[in-house]
């Protein structure tokens, strides 16, 4: 299966392992993730501000890249990507006067006519290529490796986004119990992890990715496993300060779900990218043989 | 499909003559056993090349019973037993012989309690095709046999040109709701399929051996799939030789207000046609009153209220019987028109007339639903 | 035919834009028409005297006045008319003000025209119209009212009190609803037992009110003035004619199960009185969980200790038919399952409750007498957070709409908690908070002072489980900050949601409910009492969720209704009802499928179709459906519309 | 469509168009209209009817053979029908014209179904507008022409 696939900035920067592990374990399941010819950026926050339609162009053209690859669904990796793509497909599908002013922008291009459909990649994996299926491809099962998963906002709201129960999401905890995991239930799963906050106010996510990872190792996790690259950064390298801010604080790694994926599926630690992590999952993974 | 086969003989294979005498055997039987005490059939007229219909109570009388004649002589067999159970149903068990579309018709006149199947053993005849009464009858004179065409026509699978259009595009060859079908479509020797238990019991009582027949399926699946392919074509032609007013006026242009298609049309069952009522404005009066006001006289009006109003209330229980077409002594081709409109009205519904009697027609079922029309079409 | 047509000038309104004497000029014209006059005010005493006295001399016999809509003065015009011996079923108005002179003021021409085509049209119809009389129906002076909560009892004692024989049904074992679950009530601190207890006992005693505990209303035919109710009343498994109420039976009973009562918070017996005030003061058999009447033998302790041999496992439910000319319908509400939210651990953890349970804890007759303890461990709660809006206003989630009580309840649990637990701290989760009442906003300012409560303007995003303590997350909006809360308890103010059953049974009554189950009104301004269906009428929370003083008035409010509908021995009918020509009909049962009132039949003797014009709403549905205009509206013929549309559609 | 241009280069085509109101909700709202004074075209001709249910097929296709231009049936909103729900009735007749006028290329726009309840007097006016101009901008009814020639 041929999929027409959205990278973004970060995906080719410092989250370049999340896309490594996802194309390897892609391939274990048959899925070819064909990136776009000439992608533009996803627009981040600007496209959704209703009126500044000049900002939903990049947006626009990307669907048009995807339907000259062939394709009417559209995989993304960063939860963020994944957010802005949607709904700026979503507001132009709802509004065919304003499509048409955004096509009238590009006229060097075709006309964008509203069929692609945005997708994330765990919804590919739930509802296309289902979680049996993986777990038929599992050589190296997580057992004994207590993850808990965080979804933080993007997947999940609003509600015409979200790629699953807004309150009482499963998916990535049904994918990790394919996969042989054990999963630790945080009651903080979808707390803000301070997004862009880290860059004028270090403070304020300092403190929420403290609770987060807290509650996650009072019950017991050894690992957080996500789905967004800016969620990924302030879990992970934020951790170094708190340990000295909070004497008696636990570290915790964490991972892309691709990672544990491709780990899973046996393939070469090389594609994990392990080295990018700023808490190191090393000893961790060794301590349950899975490295 | 389950049934029976009436003839074990293999010699017997797909003669016509045995299939006609193994159907009339099977009637004879019928009597015989009081499995019912009347048949309704076509039968064979000695003054006429045209079949008549005829109620017969003998067992001998069988004999001449022509239940598989490819014409549909006049009125259809639906619109007798509508008129001999609309008041009460009848006193003895009557077996009734029906194409399909006279069996989907009677569908319909059931669901507007026209008709009523109590004591009824509907029979449905495979009707490969049929043809206008006018070429039957010159076919009859001319000596040609139109029942050995029309089989000779179903062995090599061609078709026939002289078929009604009704019938080139019939998607019913075979009855889907009646006890019993006469089958002769993917059979060799006569079939008696079985729809419903009464079916298997009359089977069963005039002493028949019930098997599987899965090859007939096949090959009427077939059949419709290769009609379904040429109807679409052809209806869409004949839309577009209709699209617009003016089209459409010229279509008209030859009829002469005679309403032989409201007579002969099954779905009409008014006791009195609204458009032949006193409230239809363009009666003779109103024409003389129009011709002194406005120096005009309405016939325009009066041949498109009647031809389009009717179509609004019978397109969607329309069973695409094409008669008519053959009931317009004008030649006007009326199935062009009440063939693709009354599918396209009852698609929309997704309702198909006279195929379950459990289901509602639309004007009758209350579609709880927003129904979609007030949204901004665009133009 | 002999018309009169009178154009209304009405002042300027219509004068001001149309030409008077172009209408006059081409109405007379119109064949039929033999007299046209105009008026300043034909409404006005002076232009209906002028109506009459040209209906007398010109000998007419039919009128069109061409004035203002007819949702205004056709009534005032018809009885003027009759005054006269025209029947006023041949006066038909034609609205040339809100139709043309108004909405066309700057293109009088135009406006002209279209008004001469709506009066000429109007000529038409009314040629063809037939003189009727109203229909007169005999009616049945009793009252059904359906649910024994406080707005079913004020309907009944109203009525009642009237003299009227009153038919209250209600499906608990006893009546008084969610307000006899009530602690306190704001904003006056009354305790239910203390003022609704006495209205209780009253319904119990009157003579006039036939009260049926523990029974259903399973079906409903008829109209108004005259309806069909079955009624079910259920087995309760006690002679309650024996029954004393003595509550022996309970004391025996081996069976515990969870109080419905009590929400949970405590647990009644199989045998069991629902609370000591219950009215009737009778014991019932819950069924499921009886073990003689699960296992069909064995235990029967209670019969054995009966002192009044009350027991009959043996009972059967029982249909009685009753015949009544009104209903109304006084099914309450219920409150939204907190399991349902499970961000805020609804279902989960024990010390999550609603806040009906609260009502239970905090109230003195309540199963810990008072006390204010939590479920998980019965310890003292310190710091209790109200969460208010939990499943209102929240139309991503839950309901949209605002449940209106949960603010000044919440207020009066943070008040009433405080009494109880006076070194306790209570915070209360609020989006805004809305006091609209008498007494309301002063209450509120009383809880602030008194109840030293934290209100906090927010939402709650997650409540969970941590080091032995519920954890409540929110945000303050006002200073823009998280807020965490270790909590000892939390009380959801969950929702208010239509009552259990209300589809099933708005569906018996033949009435609508909105998309929530909330019973439809007919109009909700002008008519919120009334459902579409005559004589049948909404009283309290059923309509949609209401305090107690907004449930006691509109109770009052139906009860009013109903007297007024029933005042006289018949009521008249409009006689605009379906006919049938049955020289045409064939009996395809076409109008049948399509009339909603279920007023027309087959006659299985003659195939033809036959109209309960009793039933008949005049909505002319089954015209429509007719394909021989065998069936037509009175007074609507379709020759009356051809002749319009004919008219109308001209150039 | 051939039939659109008749009238150009002649003074501007004024469309008749025949409207049929339910009186609960449709009716209120053109009484409201007017009282609030707004202005819409006056090609509208109304007919106050008991329901939208009350609406047979053969008046839209009689006002059509009349020469109207356009019809314009409004009812309550679904789900408010006064009287339960004759308007779903209505929708299920409109349907059949509808499929009918389209499959025969009879210019199925010129008939529209609108929910206009009691309180929308800015609703109807806005619909009596902007269908009046669509309306004008089609043209006449084809049948006019058909019969000058």
């Amino acid at each position: 299966m041929r999929v027409p696939y959205f990278p973004g900035c970060s995906l080719k920067d410092f989250a370049d392992n999340f896309e490594k592990s996802a194309f390897a374990s892609a391939s274990v399941l048959g899925v070819e993730l064909v990136e776009l010819p000439e992608w533009y950026c996803c627009g981040v926050v600007a496209p959704l501000e209703e009126d500044e339609l000049i900002r939903k162009v990049a947006p626009a053209r990307n669907f048009l890249r995807t339907k000259e690859l062939g394709g009417n669904k559209l995989v993304t990796l960063c939860s963020m990507c994944y957010n802005t793509l949607k709904l700026t497909n979503l507001y132009m599908k709802k509004n065919p006067d304003k499509l048409e002013r955004i096509n009238s922008f590009m006229d060097e291009e075709e006309n964008y006519d509203g069929t692609v459909e945005v997708i994330h990649f765990l919804e590919l994996l739930r509802d296309i290529v289902g979680f049996e299926k993986m777990r038929e491809k599992v050589k190296k099962p997580l057992k004994g490796l207590k993850v808990a998963p965080y979804y933080g906002c993007l997947l999940l709201r609003p509600k015409e986004v979200a790629i699953d129960s807004l309150e009482k999401p499963t998916v990535m905890e049904d994918l990790l119990k394919s996969l042989g995991a054990e999963i630790v239930n945080s009651p903080l799963k979808k707390t803000c992890c301070g997004s862009y906050q880290v860059i004028n106010n270090k403070e304020v996510a300092s403190k929420l990715v403290y609770k987060i990872i807290t509650a996650v190792t009072k019950r017991g996790g050894e690992a957080v496993v996500t789905s967004c690259p800016l969620c990924h950064y302030n879990l992970d390298s934020l951790q170094k300060d708190l340990s000295d801010k909070y004497p008696g604080y636990k570290e915790v790694p964490v991972f892309y779900f691709t990672q544990l994926m491709a780990l899973a599926f046996g393939l070469e630690e090389e594609v994990l990218g392990l080295e990018k992590h700023e808490v190191n999952p090393l000893n961790l993974l060794k301590s349950k043989g899975l490295i | 499909m389950e049934g029976a086969f009436l003839e074990s003989n293999p010699e017997n294979k797909g003669n016509i003559k045995k299939i006609k005498e193994s159907v009339n055997r099977f009637l004879q039987q019928l009597l015989e056993k009081k499995v019912v005490e009347w048949v309704l059939t076509p039968y064979i007229n000695p003054e006429n090349p045209l079949p008549e219909r005829r109620i017969i109570t003998k067992p001998e009388e069988a004999i001449k019973a022509d239940p598989l004649t490819p014409v549909i002589p006049g009125f259809p067999m639906s619109t007798f037993v509508s008129e001999i159970t609309r008041e009460k149903p009848i006193s003895k068990p009557l077996a009734v012989l029906l194409k399909p579309c006279e069996a989907a018709s009677l569908v319909e006149l059931v669901k507007f309690r026209q008709a009523n199947l109590d004591n009824l053993l509907t029979i449905g005849v495979d009707c490969y095709g049929s043809y206008h009464v006018l070429d039957f009858k010159k076919m009859v004179e001319e000596g040609e046999k139109p029942f050995e065409r029309m089989i000779n026509a179903l062995k090599n699978n061609k078709g026939d040109e002289l078929f009604r259009t009704a019938c080139k595009t019939c998607l019913k060859p075979v009855a889907e709701n009646t006890d019993l079908n006469v089958g002769i479509i993917g059979v060799n020797n006569l079939f008696i399929q079985a729809n419903t238990s009464k079916g298997t019991e009359t089977l069963k009582k005039i002493g028949l051996k019930i098997v599987e027949n899965k090859e007939r399926d096949q090959k009427i699946k077939e059949l419709i799939e290769e009609r379904g392919e040429k109807r679409k074509g052809m209806f869409k032609e004949f839309l577009k030789e209709l699209h617009g007013l003016h089209k459409l006026n010229k279509f008209f242009e030859d009829c002469i207000n005679c309403h032989n298609c409201m007579e002969v049309c099954p779905i009409c069952f008014c006791k009195e046609c609204f458009f032949e009522s006193e409230l239809h404005p363009y009666v003779y009066e109103k024409y003389i009153k129009f011709t002194i006001e406005e120096g005009t006289i309405q016939e325009l009006e009066g041949k498109l209220q009647f031809h389009l109003g009717r179509l609004i209330h019978m397109s969607t229980s329309c069973v695409s019987c094409g008669l008519c077409e053959q009931a317009c002594p004008q030649e006007i081709k009326l199935f062009k028109l009440c063939g693709p409109v009354s599918e396209n009205v009852q698609k929309s519904f997704n309702y198909r007339a006279g195929e379950k009697l459990e289901e509602t027609p639309p004007i009758t079922t209350f579609y709880e639903e927003d129904l979609g029309l007030t949204e901004k079409q665009a133009e | 035919m002999r018309v009169g047509v009178f154009v209304c000038h009405c002042g300027r309104n219509i004068a001001g834009t149309l030409n008077i004497e172009k209408i006059k000029e081409e109405v007379a014209k119109h064949s039929g028409v033999v007299h046209v006059e105009d008026y300043i005010f034909m409404c006005s005493d002076p232009g209906q005297k002028l109506i009459r006295d040209r209906i007398k001399e010109k000998n007419l016999d039919a009128v069109v006045v061409s004035a203002c809509s007819p949702s205004l003065h056709e009534k005032t015009f018809r009885n003027n008319a009759a005054s006269v011996g025209l029947n006023p079923y041949k006066v038909e108005i034609a609205n040339i003000r809100e139709w043309a002179s108004w909405p066309h003021e700057g293109k009088p021409e135009e406006a002209t025209e279209k008004a001469i085509k709506i009066i000429k049209a109007t000529v038409e119809k009314v040629k063809s119209n037939i003189p009727l009389e109203p229909l007169s129906v005999p009616v049945t002076r009793k009252v059904l009212v359906i649910g024994g909560g406080i707005a079913g009892i004020q309907a009944s004692l109203d009525i009642a009190n009237a003299g009227l024989e009153v038919y209250l049904v209600e499906k608990k074992p006893s009546i008084g609803g969610k307000m006899a679950q009530f602690s306190e009530t704001f904003p006056t601190l009354d305790c239910p037992q203390c003022i609704e207890t006495p209205k209780m006992t009253e319904v119990a005693n009157h003579p006039n009110i036939h009260l049926y505990a523990y029974s259903e209303v399973v079906d409903v035919s008829g109209f108004v003035g005259n309806f069909k109710v079955k009624v079910k009343r259920k087995a309760t498994y006690v002679d309650w004619n024996k029954c004393t109420g003595c509550s022996e039976c309970a004391k025996v009973c081996p069976v515990k199960v969870s109080s419905e009562y009590d929400v949970g918070v405590s647990q009644r017996k199989a045998i069991y009185i629902m609370f000591p005030q219950a009215v009737p003061n009778k014991a019932t058999i819950d069924p499921e969980h009886c073990l003689r009447l699960v296992y069909g033998k064995g235990c029967g302790l209670c019969a054995k200790t009966c002192p009044a041999g009350a027991i009959n496992f043996e009972q059967k439910e029982k249909i009685e038919e009753i015949d009544v000319g009104a209903i109304i319908v006084a099914t309450g509400f219920d409150v939204m399952d907190p399991s349902l939210l499970t961000e805020y651990g609804g279902g989960k953890y024990k010390d999550v409750i609603s806040a009906l349970q609260f009502e239970r804890i905090l109230a003195p007759s309540g199963p810990t007498g008072g006390k204010v303890v939590r479920p998980s461990d019965g310890k003292e709660p310190k710091t209790v957070v109200f969460v208010q809006c939990a499943g209102s206003r929240d139309p991503e989630h839950y309901m949209p709409y605002c449940s209106k009580v949960c603010c000044m309840y919440t207020a009066k649990q943070a008040l009433l908690y405080k009494h109880a637990v006076p070194n306790g701290h209570a915070y209360v989760f609020y989006i805004d908070v809305r006091t609209d009442g008498k007494g309301y906003e002063e209450f509120y300012e009383r809880v602030l002072r008194e109840a030293e409560a934290t209100y906090l303007r927010g939402k709650v995003a997650e409540i969970y489980k941590e080091d032995g303590k519920l954890k409540v997350l929110g945000v303050d909006t006002l200073t823009g900050k998280g807020v965490e809360i270790n909590a000892d308890l939390v009380v959801l103010a969950t929702a208010a949601v239509p009552s259990e059953g209300i589809k099933e049974l708005a569906k018996v009554l033949r009435i609508q409910t909105d998309e929530y189950g909330w019973l439809k009104e007919a109009h909700l301004k002008l008519r919120p009492l009334e459902t579409a269906t005559s004589g049948i009428f909404i009283a309290g929370a059923a309509q949609f969720i209401r305090d107690i003083t907004d449930t006691v008035s509109h109770a009052s409010g139906a009860a009013a209704k109903a007297l007024s509908l029933l005042s006289r021995n018949r009521i008249e009918r409009e006689p605009l009802v379906a006919e049938v020509n049955e020289e045409i009909c064939s009996g395809c049962g076409n109008c049948v499928e399509a009339c909603t009132y279920q007023a027309i039949k087959i006659d299985p003797e003659t195939n033809i179709a036959k109209i309960n014009t009793a039933l008949c709403e005049g909505c002319g549905a089954c015209q429509a459906s007719c394909p021989s205009a065998a069936i037509q509206l009175t007074n609507s013929y379709k020759k009356q519309l051809f002749e319009m549309i004919s008219i109308l559609a001209k150039e | 469509m051939a039939e659109k241009s008749v009238e150009e280069g002649k003074e501007k085509f004024e469309p008749v168009i025949v409207g049929f109101f339910c009186r609960w909700c449709t009716s209120e709202a053109a009484d409201l209209a007017g009282t609030i004074r707004l202005q819409y075209p006056p090609n509208i001709r109304p007919i106050r009817v008991m329901c939208s249910g009350f609406i047979d097929p053969i008046y839209v296709l009689k006002a059509f053979l009349e020469g109207a231009d356009g019809v314009l049936i409004g009812g309550c909103h679904l789900g408010e029908c006064h009287y339960i729900n004759g308007n779903y009735k209505a929708q299920t007749r409109v349907k059949v014209i509808k499929e009918v006028m389209k499959s025969l290329g009879l210019e199925e726009e010129r008939l529209r179904l609108e929910w206009i309840s009691t309180s929308e007097g800015l609703k109807f006016a806005e619909v009596a507008n902007e269908f009046t101009e669509q309306i004008r901008r089609m043209g006449p009814n084809p049948l006019k022409k058909l019969k000058r020639e």
